[in-house]
């Protein structure tokens, strides 16, 4: 029983430690940002990969999202006589909650994931050891340009998600279930607030860092895994950063919601 | 580091002395293009040069490179102890004219 | 060579892995020029001495000073400026993935230095020639063999003509020939350039022909310290065994082998 | 040739996604940039419930105009209403404002039946209102009429 005790105490303590560990990594990237030489093309290559690299997907989920919302909004608002109001309904999820919330989910996914094994094993060769002896500071070259292409690329994509979400509405209420275009427009236009776009813009931002910070933070601390080494710890690394990100950045999306609804 | 710049029978003499690193050997290079750029064959007068990085070879390098296309030559006089080591292990005592002295240098 | 002072001085070194002690109080010298090689078996903490010598892992007592300075007391302007007259080759090479193989070599005087873009290119493939490299520049380091990541690593560790070389285990995983050649290279560097190396190897044959003088650890204590002949003539069990590569021999205690294949059943 | 192309891609994603993020600003959420050309009018209303800031106001259907801000008129304790109006509509001084709701649980906006009268200008007041309809009359007017 006292071992047990003692056991979950460790852990504890371990799990502060991983905490405190992953904060000094996101301050110094932060305090890294503004040091000098900055990668210009890094943050070029970064913003293809993480932002132009995700179209596709973003534009696939983001219109079967929209057609979706707009089939169960149908199915609920016939009831009541209030179809009309479903360019407001789906344009509404979309800005406020599903946009944000799906294209970081999305993002994590792609780039998350590769961006953590990438620096995983980075570490594993030594790479980071050599850019240390090199004097350059791998927070500068490898780390800022990721997380200033993750923070420029999301709100983007994020934006793309909304329009062709509600576009994707557009096509099942105007054409499928018969509702008057001009109908669906205008019920956006008056129910879309400066404050909804805000929100959506907010939410991105920080869902942007969290997702990015985990997974450069777990992959670059691949070597203190206990009880793994090389490519499963990559493996064991890549995983916890995706669960991670995903838990942390829905957390804060209540967190977000709560301060701005 | 220090270097001047003279005239030597129709050639230009660039004299390098003390030692040719990263940090001056800009300088070295922005003097040999312009003697080239006025269509001046160089003699590279090592003879109290002692020591010179890769970034000072690699200066004389592209002037060699330019001086060819020009029809012009550089020629380097006077290696002698760690610069004509670093030019034995780069190979580029082969690629370089290497005379011994001024007086070497035909007219 | 002829220059006797101590370019860095390792005094009274203990290091540890968290509760893991891996290396015991060493002291040693490394003069202006030389080739010091450090020898000893997997485990013996070669590569945690390497680690600390380059500030990547701070050691739990003692000092490494480079011409007088501590490294792990200075500040970081004061230790990028030190690393910039360090090149490190790496086991691997430990180039970036995502940079091909001159860019790699490019990348220190890039960050570094003003030089024009011409003659960074020129330093890069004068390095590249020397270490036969030359038609791999373009390539990414996923298309290149260990041996040759060895040699990129190399080259990317000589291209500010630093004054300290230090390099791991250079021939570990090598083919016998191009080993040889890089043990030449090792040679010309020193000759050349007049750098000071320190190579981290346990490599015999390599270590014999290149080292000034050669350390010994085992099991985290330097054994010995000198030069080749001396290494030869020593009379330690340890270092016999090392260079007559005898396999570590436990004395058995039959009872105690016994319960130890069949513990827990 | 790869060079040309990664600025190319990023060049093109930006533009793109600059251009999502302004549609959806200025077009989706009617948020205009610059301000299009229009007068103002204020109406007081005895009720104004649910009526918001930015609500459309139409006449006979079409968007001619928004509500610019709702204030209380301490002198009478009405609700004072200014809207803004296109600068090609004319509104004249016997016209009617009521609010309405689009559908049972629809936004609110004004509707302004137009008369006979001389046009208003920049400031003035339409002085005849009706009031937000309360859920009770909407309710018997679905069941009365057909009209929507």
């Amino acid at each position: 029983m006292l071992a047990q005790i003692e056991r979950l105490g460790a852990t504890t303590i371990t799990r502060f430690e991983d905490l405190g560990r992953m904060g000094i990594f996101l301050s110094r990237v932060f305090s890294s940002i503004f040091s000098r030489p900055f990668g210009f093309r890094d943050l070029l290559k970064q913003i293809a990969f993480i932002g132009a690299s995700s179209m596709p997907i973003i534009l696939l989920s983001g219109l079967f999202t929209g057609m979706v919302l707009a089939l169960q909004f149908y199915a609920v608002m016939v009831d009541f006589g209030a179809v009309e109001l479903m360019g407001a309904a789906v344009s509404k999820s979309l800005v406020q909650e599903l946009g944000p919330v799906m294209t970081a989910l999305m993002v994590i996914a792609r780039v998350g994931s590769a961006t953590c094994a990438e620096i995983a094993i980075m570490r594993n060769e030594q790479q980071f050891d050599a850019l240390t002896c090199m004097a350059i500071s791998p927070y500068r070259f490898i780390m800022v340009p990721r997380l200033l292409a993750a923070i420029i690329s999301l709100p983007i994509l994020t934006s793309i998600y909304n329009l062709i979400g509600i576009f994707g509405g557009y096509l099942v209420g105007v054409y499928l279930k018969g509702l008057s275009g001009m109908a669906y427009m205008q019920t956006i236009e008056n129910s879309i607030t400066w404050s909804d776009l805000k929100m959506t813009f907010i939410k991105s931002i920080i869902f942007a860092v969290i997702l990015i910070w985990i997974a450069m933070a777990k992959g670059f601390f691949v070597h203190l895994e206990k009880g793994v080494s090389g490519a499963e710890a990559v493996g064991k690394v890549t995983t916890k950063a995706v669960v991670a990100s995903a838990i942390t950045m829905l957390f804060a999306d209540y967190i977000v919601s709560s301060f701005l609804i | 580091m220090s270097f001047d710049c003279s005239d030597y029978k129709q050639y230009k003499r660039l004299h390098l002395s003390g030692e040719v690193d990263l940090h001056n050997s800009p300088d070295v290079r922005r003097c040999l293009l312009d003697i080239l750029n006025r269509k001046k064959s160089v003699i590279v007068d090592f003879s109290d040069l002692t020591y010179i990085d890769s970034s000072g070879m690699a200066t004389l390098v592209e002037g060699l490179n330019i001086a060819n296309k020009m029809n012009l030559t550089l020629t380097i006089v006077g290696a002698k102890d760690a610069p004509l080591q670093v030019l034995q292990l780069t190979r580029l005592n082969q690629v370089f004219h290497i005379v011994e002295s001024l007086e070497d240098i035909e007219e | 060579m002829s220059d006797s002072q101590a370019l860095i001085k390792v005094n009274n070194l203990s290091s540890a892995y968290g509760e893991r002690k891996v290396l015991f109080d060493i002291d040693l010298e490394v003069k202006q020029g030389e080739i010091l090689v450090v020898m000893g078996g997997s485990g013996s903490g070669k590569s945690t001495l390497l680690r600390n010598m380059l500030g990547l892992m701070m050691p739990s007592q003692g000092e490494i000073l480079f011409n007088g300075k501590d490294i792990c007391k200075v500040n970081q302007a004061e230790l990028a400026k030190l690393r910039q007259s360090m090149g490190v080759a790496f086991q691997g090479g430990a180039l970036l993935s995502s940079l091909s193989v001159g860019d790699n070599i490019k990348l220190p005087l890039r960050q570094h230095t003003d030089l024009d873009e011409k003659t960074i290119s020129i330093m890069a493939r004068l390095k590249l020639e020397l270490m036969n490299l030359a038609e791999y520049e373009d390539l990414m380091p996923s298309e290149l063999s260990g041996g040759m990541l060895k040699r990129a690593g190399l080259a990317r560790a000589v291209i500010m003509d630093p004054k300290i070389l230090f390099f791991d285990e250079p021939s570990a995983g090598l083919d016998p020939v191009t080993s040889v050649e890089l043990d030449q290279l090792i040679l010309d560097l020193r000759e050349a350039m007049n750098m000071t190396i320190i190579v981290v190897t346990h490599e015999l044959e390599s270590a014999f022909k290149i080292a000034d003088r050669i350390a010994v650890l085992f099991d985290g204590k330097l054994v010995t310290i000198g030069s080749v002949e001396h290494i030869k003539a020593c009379s330690d069990e340890r270092v016999v065994n090392l260079i007559n590569r005898k396999p570590r021999i436990n004395p058995l205690d039959a009872d105690k082998y016994l319960s130890r294949l069949t513990k827990g059943s | 040739m790869k060079k040309i192309s990664l600025e190319l891609i990023v060049g093109l994603f930006i533009v793109f996604g600059t251009a999502s993020i302004l549609y959806l600003s200025v077009a989706v959420s009617g948020l205009s940039i610059f301000e299009a050309d229009g007068y103002h009018l204020k109406a007081k209303f005895e009720n104004s419930s649910g009526l918001k800031k930015g609500a459309v106001v139409e006449i006979a259907g079409v968007k001619i105009g928004q509500v610019e801000s709702i204030n209380l008129d301490t002198d009478t304790q009405e609700s004072l209403v200014w809207i803004k109006v296109q600068t090609n509509v004319e509104i004249q001084d016997d016209a009617v404002a009521s609010i309405r709701t689009a559908g049972i649980i629809g936004d609110k906006f004004i509707k302004i039946s137009t008369g006979g009268g001389d046009p208003l200008e920049d400031g003035d007041e339409i002085i005849e209102t009706e009031p937000s309809i309360s859920i009770e009359e909407l309710i018997s007017k679905y069941m009365f009429s057909n009209e929507s």
